[in-house]
């Protein structure tokens, strides 16, 4: 029997990846604690739904992260876009509140915000994690400046509307927007120069260099992406609730976080793909909409997710040759077989 | 010149920094240079100042230690979870959250050291077990939601209390905990040993120094430093929420880190984080007197911060250029000698 | 300096295998008390493989150690630390962000409930310092220190440890001569006071006048222990070299003698690092610059490539003068085989396909695409041309050997239409098996009219390959042999400083 | 160089702790000896039997300049933004008074730090929305003790201050728990979407309907889950609810009004509008429409800008006046009357009352 298992390659691509290992096990145990309605159709659609948002940052920040940088501005940028965005439609002013020009004004924000950083992080080497700390702070002192404190409603936009409460198919517009930022995610990393070029500087930015790879401009560009996709979820967010307010998207960056860490991409750069960061944030989702279908108390839902957290980076140190988890895992086997 | 150490020249520069906005503020509006005003700004340094200690230790072995705040707040649950709900004596509750301090502190040491996983992952998940833990201990009124307690003890209550001229006790132990982290860092065998780990972790192996012990210290000093600021946080608030401390994290990493402190480990001492408690507190207190917008105060402090430590990465580079050019000179001019 | 027969240490018929390679077969060597032992040999005769035995680093495969005439057992770096052995390595492993006196007893601190007495032990450093005339202080911080002081902290950390014996490989390699004069001071100090040094160096000018014997390694075996007294500058040379050159398969002379330059350097100059070069590169001509480490050949291609500066001189390109940057030297067909394979050569975590593709983008992807078939196409061509096995260009090129990842760095530049290739150091760290595999490689790019320049201080590797050999020394051309006429005692002789009579061509 | 810069911060210090004799600070790791005596007793600081203090005040405040400060628990929230524009719009007509806004982003420790400083920096009077009653006791007396009046919006501080104009959310619990059993007819089910845990207005709102609900034993709360104050995180909560109970959810209760009209949303794309009952609280214009509109059933609506008037007319009354509201041994309340809001009278909020 073993040797079926063992030299089969979805089996073997499955027991290799620990997250859709961990994922199986959770999707198992929810759809038997909650009679079957966890798996259903209607119930990953809630799902997809609830990480609609994470994702399309994701879709940014995992750009930063390859590249060894932790943008923690995707809620800052996501806040100031859509403030912006809600500003320029309510007040009408600059073109009669034309929608059009709204999103752009936002999304402008937010490449003009992934720019700076990106100046400033592939010029100077700044840890990212220090440096975006402070700068979401100037962000989110900028949403308090545009929407002067107060919360902007908005209710007579009907793009805003379709996007935010409207469905397609039954699966609720935002999805389809996470969808198309994760489509392009996975083309430019797997399709595309630039995408290799993330991958070779992220590993090794000498040699990259070396080899004629332009590594200021590949950093430059992969926090303008960044940028211009918390912008978008900025944008996404408000048009849910119709409406922006000043503490809008406020620690998103450590969920998103979470989910790029669950997904296996490592901190240090160079190794990760984007598919695996959607999984870590869908691994998460999952863990949230079970408990709450299991009508788990909320006080142990952080817990829960911590310790999740640490098995599935646990289970990745184990495959690194050298962490005592990995020799403590030899001797185990040597002993079972 | 002898060439500085880059942990000195960021410290100057940062007590500069001190000096220079405290003269700003001083002469810009009359109500900074109160004695009121420097007392109150002195204890807002207590409790961060306390935790940037912990802090700063962990960042010096090469690591960083994001929990350091929640697990404050949960150890002010443990306290006020037993006064609610038992009635042992104030030593023995105190003894608890010290105990309860330290057995996190491992928890965060055994997930960083056993387990390989980088700090900044690893802690930022225990934070989240920490949270939990805080929510379940937390105290319920009859309807069962979740209320918190205002602690009615004297020795309590004088922990947040000042001395008859104004300096708070919280300000005093502030500086007596650094002073004592300092002389540990300076003068003790783990203290050097924490230097070595964060800054050549392979030669600090080769001389026999376990990694798994020092940063096993440095996370137990950290889970310390956590439990006095439990102390000092209940004694001035009286009480506790669930998220009390959950922001002080970042607040404290920010300070060691302007401190002179760097991510990359062997680097910060904890002088250097008291001057950069310091300069946040300033910096924070002295633009509230500019009738400033909450929004004109964090785009100041952080466009401030952002400057500094653009300020620091360039001088590095340019400190290195000089020390190659230097040298490459040298071998010049002894070349054109032969 | 008087003479001590008393053995201290002795390693007989000492065993080493690596791979089914007699890295070392029945080595023999002993060390005096008080004695500078030089140990001479070519690249991968053995010298460091002997060394890490003795350290502890590697444990042997046959053959005993003896300390003092009893038998010991070296396995580990405590068990060497323990017998009194300390070396001083190349890359140094000083903790930068603390003192001197902190480095020098780092483990080893004295202390009373965890607490240490700063000023007895900063005063013992002192003493110890004060006592060799070390120019440094007990105090200063390492990383504000020159790369001489630090070399004299390691050295104290040895002594600190009343180390009976010190091996240093190649110390004076980075140091200015003013700093090699010193060290040499502080070597004959030790030596009157009883230390024993295994000196590895291959300054042989250096060697001759330090050291009291000589043990010559030639491939892996005994090639000889020579006195003090009876040193022959050309015999030692001819010691170490003995080993039969594996004969070239490509004829050694250019045969289009007239071909068209393709690459001239004209007096260019950085300050420091190398003055006055001049040198042409023909189509198909393999030019090799020989020397010791650090007479600034490395600097010369890497200003070549565009990523050093240079600031006086010219470079000409197809006859015209370029200011090269990296980008403009890619796309002119050259191609950079850097020094250090792992920091500079390669990404590890991407596949060999990876790693040879990310130069080549410009060919194989249309509108920022990339077309995944002829990248896999690339892949398959760069390990068929070098030959790379297991011939699987999905694997890690981090999880590969050196001598396979060496070739997917070579693959890198062989998958493109190269012009010009610059190679510095392609063997080091390889396996002897490897190495021929690579230098056909080379010769295959030269019949190919690829102008070769290579860097190398592997004299059999120099006169294997070379076409023309340029021998460099602190940053100066100072010979140039045409091959077939030097020998690899010229070669030698010259690159560490010793004019032989007979005057080459 | 080191040294100068180590000896120069402790030298500050010190020479500040030996200016002020002995300190007997009992340092935080050797903790006190001393054994826990007395009872826990409730909080009357004050000698009942003294009474209203007099102090003369030396400023007009329609005259003098006067410095005013107004701190919600959250700037960004709708109900924050109609207290501030009611303190603002009540001031603006003495053109001496200028208020600033500070927001501690919802952290009680940042607000107490801010009114301790607001304190240092010599305010005539300080607007509060506290986010701990307990965390901001100290803080608020430090400044009634000052001479300031501290005037709370909704949520006050646990010890004696100038006034407290206050939502009522304990009753508005009340009031919703009885028109959902009375529009149930006293059996159904109910889901509770929460406030973020630990927030004490969620906590009073949370009491009062849990208090209410005792009187109607058919009704039973299926589930609660927080959704953190905000409208998105509600649409995902609802979601899972529907999910888990499919068609035994009858109302639904949602701590705020941004939270009941996510699950709106949610009800309404799962197409039960109008099947199931949803309440919110405090009436924010969005809430009205959502009612109007019937994605929600209603709300509990105060007119949030005229208790911002409300505590300004309080505020300028003190500041004229020179009763000394440090000597308060009880904090006045007004209620504001909480109006439960729902299709039929959502028109009788005119425009102009809507924030």
């Amino acid at each position: 029997m073993s040797n079926i298992v063992k030299n089969n390659p979805v089996v073997k691509a499955i027991l290799s990846s620990s997250r859709i290992l961990v994922l199986l096990v959770l999707v198992i145990f929810f759809t038997a604690v909650t009679k079957g309605t966890f798996f259903s159709y209607k119930n990953l659609v809630n799902i997809l739904y609830s990480v609609s948002l994470i994702g399309i940052m994701i879709c940014g920040a995992c750009f930063a992260v390859l590249l060894g940088g932790i943008d923690r501005t995707v809620s800052g940028n996501a806040a100031l876009s859509g403030a912006i965005v809600a500003m320029t439609i309510l007040r009408g002013g600059v073109g009669g509140g034309n929608v059009a020009l709204a999103i752009c004004l936002g999304l402008g924000a937010g490449i003009l915000s992934g720019l700076i950083h990106g100046l400033i992080l592939s010029r100077f080497n700044i840890p990212a994690f220090l440096l975006t700390l402070a700068t979401n702070e100037i962000l989110y002192g900028f949403v308090q400046l545009v929407t002067s404190n107060t919360l902007i409603y908005v209710n007579g936009c009907t793009l805003m509307d379709y996007i935010g409460q409207k469905r397609w198919l039954g699966i609720p517009i935002p999805v389809y927007i996470m969808l198309v930022c994760i489509l392009f995610a996975y083309i430019i990393l797997n399709h595309t120069v630039y995408g290799r070029q993330v991958y070779s500087v992220g590993g090794n930015r000498q040699s990259s260099e070396l080899s004629g790879v332009p590594t200021r401009r590949v950093i430059l560009i992969a926090y303008i992406i960044s940028g211009f996709m918390g912008a978008l979820a900025g944008f996404v967010l408000s048009s849910m609730n119709q409406q922006a307010s000043a503490g809008q998207a406020k620690n998103y960056e450590n969920n998103v976080l979470a989910a790029i860490v669950v997904g296996g991409v490592s901190m240090r750069g160079g190794s990760g793909s984007i598919q695996n960061a959607i999984l870590g944030a869908f691994l998460i989702g999952v863990i949230e909409n079970g408990m709450n279908l299991m009508g788990v108390p909320a006080i142990y839902k952080d817990m829960a997710k911590g310790i999740i957290i640490i098995v599935a980076v646990a289970m990745d140190m184990a495959t690194q040759p050298g962490t005592p988890l990995y020799n403590f895992m030899k001797r185990f086997k040597k002993k079972a077989a | 010149m002898k060439q500085m150490r880059q942990e000195t020249l960021r410290r100057i520069i940062s007590l500069v920094l001190v000096v220079v906005l405290f003269v700003v503020f001083a002469l810009s509006t009359d109500t900074f240079l109160t004695w009121d005003n420097m007392t109150s700004m002195l204890r807002e340094c207590g409790v961060v100042g306390i935790l940037a200690i912990g802090i700063t230790a962990c960042i010096i072995t090469g690591g960083n230690n994001l929990s350091a705040g929640l697990m404050m707040g949960m150890v002010c649950m443990v306290f006020a979870h037993l006064y609610h709900y038992t009635s042992m004596s104030l030593i023995m509750i105190i003894l608890i959250c010290l105990i309860a301090a330290l057995i996190a502190g491992a928890f965060n040491g055994f997930t960083v050291a056993v387990l390989q996983i980088p700090d900044f992952v690893a802690t930022l998940s225990t934070g989240m077990v920490f949270q939990g833990i805080t929510y379940i201990l937390a105290i319920r009124n009859q309807y069962g939601s979740i209320t918190s307690e205002l602690i009615q003890n004297p020795t309590m209550s004088m922990l947040g209390g000042r001395l008859p001229n104004g300096i708070y006790y919280v300000t005093i132990a502030w500086v007596v905990v650094s002073l004592i982290a300092q002389l540990f860092l300076k003068k003790t065998k783990m203290g050097t040993y924490i230097y070595a780990m964060g800054s050549n972790r392979k030669s600090a192996e080769y001389s026999g120094i376990s990694y798994i012990k020092v940063k096993m210290v440095a996370f137990l000093i950290s889970a310390l430093c956590s439990f006095i600021g439990a102390l000092f946080f209940l004694g001035r608030y009286g009480t506790n929420d669930v998220d009390s401390g959950s922001a002080l994290s970042l607040q404290a990493i920010s300070a060691s880190v302007i401190g002179g402190a760097a991510f990359s480990g062997g680097r910060g001492d904890m002088i250097g984080t008291l001057i950069g408690v310091l300069f946040m507190q300033v910096l924070r207190n002295g633009v509230l007197k500019f009738n400033m917008t909450t929004a004109q105060q964090s785009i100041i402090s952080g466009i401030i911060i952002v400057l500094m430590l653009v300020f620091d990465a360039y001088y590095n580079e340019f400190m290195q250029k000089r020390t190659t050019r230097a040298a490459a000179l040298a071998r010049e001019k002894e070349n054109a000698g032969k | 300096m008087s003479e001590k027969n008393e053995v201290l240490f002795e390693m007989k018929n000492i065993e080493k295998i690596f791979a089914h390679v007699h890295a070392l077969d029945h080595v023999n060597f002993d060390v005096r008390k008080g004695e500078v032992h030089a140990l001479l040999g070519e690249n991968g005769a053995g010298k460091s493989t002997l060394i890490k035995i003795l350290t502890g680093v590697y444990t042997k495969d046959g053959g005993e150690i003896f300390m003092n005439g009893k038998e010991i057992e070296i396995n580990s770096r405590d068990d060497a630390a323990d017998a009194g052995i300390a070396v001083i390595f190349q890359e140094l492993s000083l903790v930068p962000t603390l003192s001197v006196y902190q480095n020098i007893l780092l483990g080893k601190e004295k202390s009373k409930f965890g607490f240490i007495s700063d000023k007895a032990e900063r005063n013992e450093i002192q003493a110890l310092i004060d006592h060799y005339g070390f120019p440094v202080k007990a105090n200063d911080i390492v990383e504000t220190l020159s790369v001489a002081q630090k070399q004299m902290v390691e050295i104290l950390k040895a002594l600190a440890t009343d180390a009976k014996l010190i091996i240093m490989d190649e110390p004076t390699a980075s140091l200015s001569s003013r700093e090699s004069e010193l060290l040499y001071k502080i070597i004959n100090q030790l030596r009157d006071k009883g230390v024993s040094i295994i000196y590895i160096s291959h300054r042989l000018e250096e060697v001759f006048n330090l050291s009291d014997r000589i043990t010559i390694l030639r491939d892996g075996k005994n090639a000889g222990v020579i006195e003090k007294e009876d040193i022959v500058p050309s015999e030692v040379v001819k010691m170490m070299i003995g080993k039969e050159i594996s004969e070239s398969t490509a004829s050694r002379e250019l045969h289009t003698s007239d071909a068209e330059v393709e690459l001239a350097v004209k007096n260019l100059t950085h300050l420091g690092y190398y003055y006055d070069v001049n040198f042409e590169v023909k189509k198909g001509e393999v030019l090799v610059l020989t020397g010791l480490v650090g007479s600034g050949r490395t600097e010369v291609i890497r200003s070549i490539y565009g990523a050093d500066p240079f600031d006086k001189g010219e470079i000409i390109f197809e006859g015209k003068s370029i200011k090269p940057t990296i980008k403009k030297s890619v796309a002119n067909g050259f191609g950079l085989i850097p020094e250090d394979r792992r920091t500079q050569g390669f990404s590890p975590l991407l596949s060999i396909t990876g790693n040879v593709a990310i130069t080549s983008y410009d060919k194989i992807a249309k509108g920022g695409f990339v077309n995944k078939a002829d990248e896999d196409k690339l892949g398959h061509k760069a390990v068929q041309l070098t030959d790379l096995r297991p011939a699987n260009p999905n694997v890690k090129v981090g999880d590969l050997s050196g001598g396979n990842q060496q070739k997917a760095v070579l693959g890198k530049w062989l998958t493109r239409d190269l012009k010009v290739i610059l190679i510095d150091e392609p063997t080091v760290g390889i396996d002897i098996g490897a190495k021929d595999e690579i230098y056909n490689i080379i010769e295959s790019l030269s019949a190919q009219g690829v102008a070769v320049l290579m860097v190398s201080s592997d004299i059999a590797e120099v006169l294997r390959v070379a076409h023309r050999i340029l021998v460099m020394r602190e940053g100066r051309i100072i010979k140039e042999f045409n091959h077939g006429v030097a020998t690899q005692e010229d070669i030698l002789l010259a690159s560490s400083g010793f004019v032989n009579e007979k005057e080459a061509a | 160089m080191k040294k100068l810069a180590a000896i120069l911060v402790s030298l500050l210090l010190v020479v500040s702790l030996a200016a002020c004799g002995s300190a007997n600070a009992a340092n935080a790791n050797n903790a006190p000896a001393e054994e826990k005596t007395e009872e826990k007793t409730e909080t009357t600081p004050v000698a009942a039997g003294e009474g209203l203090g007099f102090k003369d005040r030396t400023k007009n405040p329609y005259e003098d300049p006067m410095k005013f400060a107004w701190i919600p628990t959250r700037a960004s929230e709708a109900n924050a933004t109609a207290w501030g524009n009611g303190i603002r719009e009540e001031l603006s007509y003495w053109s001496n008074t200028e208020l600033n806004v500070f927001d501690p982003e919802g952290d009680a420790e940042q607000q107490a730090k801010i009114v301790s400083d607001l304190v240092a920096q010599g305010y005539d009077g300080i607007f509060l929305q506290t986010i701990n009653p307990q965390t901001l006791a100290a803080s608020v007396e430090e400044a009634e003790n000052a001479g300031i009046p501290v005037v709370c919006i909704n949520m006050g501080a646990d010890t004696p201050h100038a006034a407290l104009v206050s939502m009522t959310d304990f009753e508005a619990g009340q009031v919703i728990a009885d028109r959902i059993a009375e529009e149930l007819g006293g059996e159904g089910n109910v889901v509770v979407i929460q406030a973020k845990v630990g927030a004490v207005r969620g906590i009073n709102l949370e009491d009062g309907f849990q208090a209410q609900l005792k009187n109607y034993p058919g009704i039973k709360i299926l589930d609660e889950q927080p959704a953190d104050w905000n409208m998105e995180k509600a649409q995902t909560v609802m979601n899972d609810f529907l999910t888990a109970y499919p068609d035994q959810i009858d109302a639904v209760f949602a701590h705020n009004d941004q939270m009941a009209e996510g699950a709106g949303m949610a009800v309404q794309a799962a197409g039960k509008t109008g099947e199931i009952y949803i309440w919110g609280a405090n009436g924010e214009t969005k809430a009205l429409e959502y009612i109007e509109q019937g994605i929600i059933t209603g709300t509990v609506y105060t007119n949030c800008k005229d208790q911002g008037k409300t505590a300004a007319r309080i505020m300028m009354l003190y500041l004229n006046s020179n009763i000394d509201t440090s000597t308060f041994t009880k904090t006045p309340v007004t209620k504001m009357p909480p109006i439960t809001v729902d299709a039929s009278n959502v028109s009788s909020i005119t425009p102009d009352m809507r924030w």
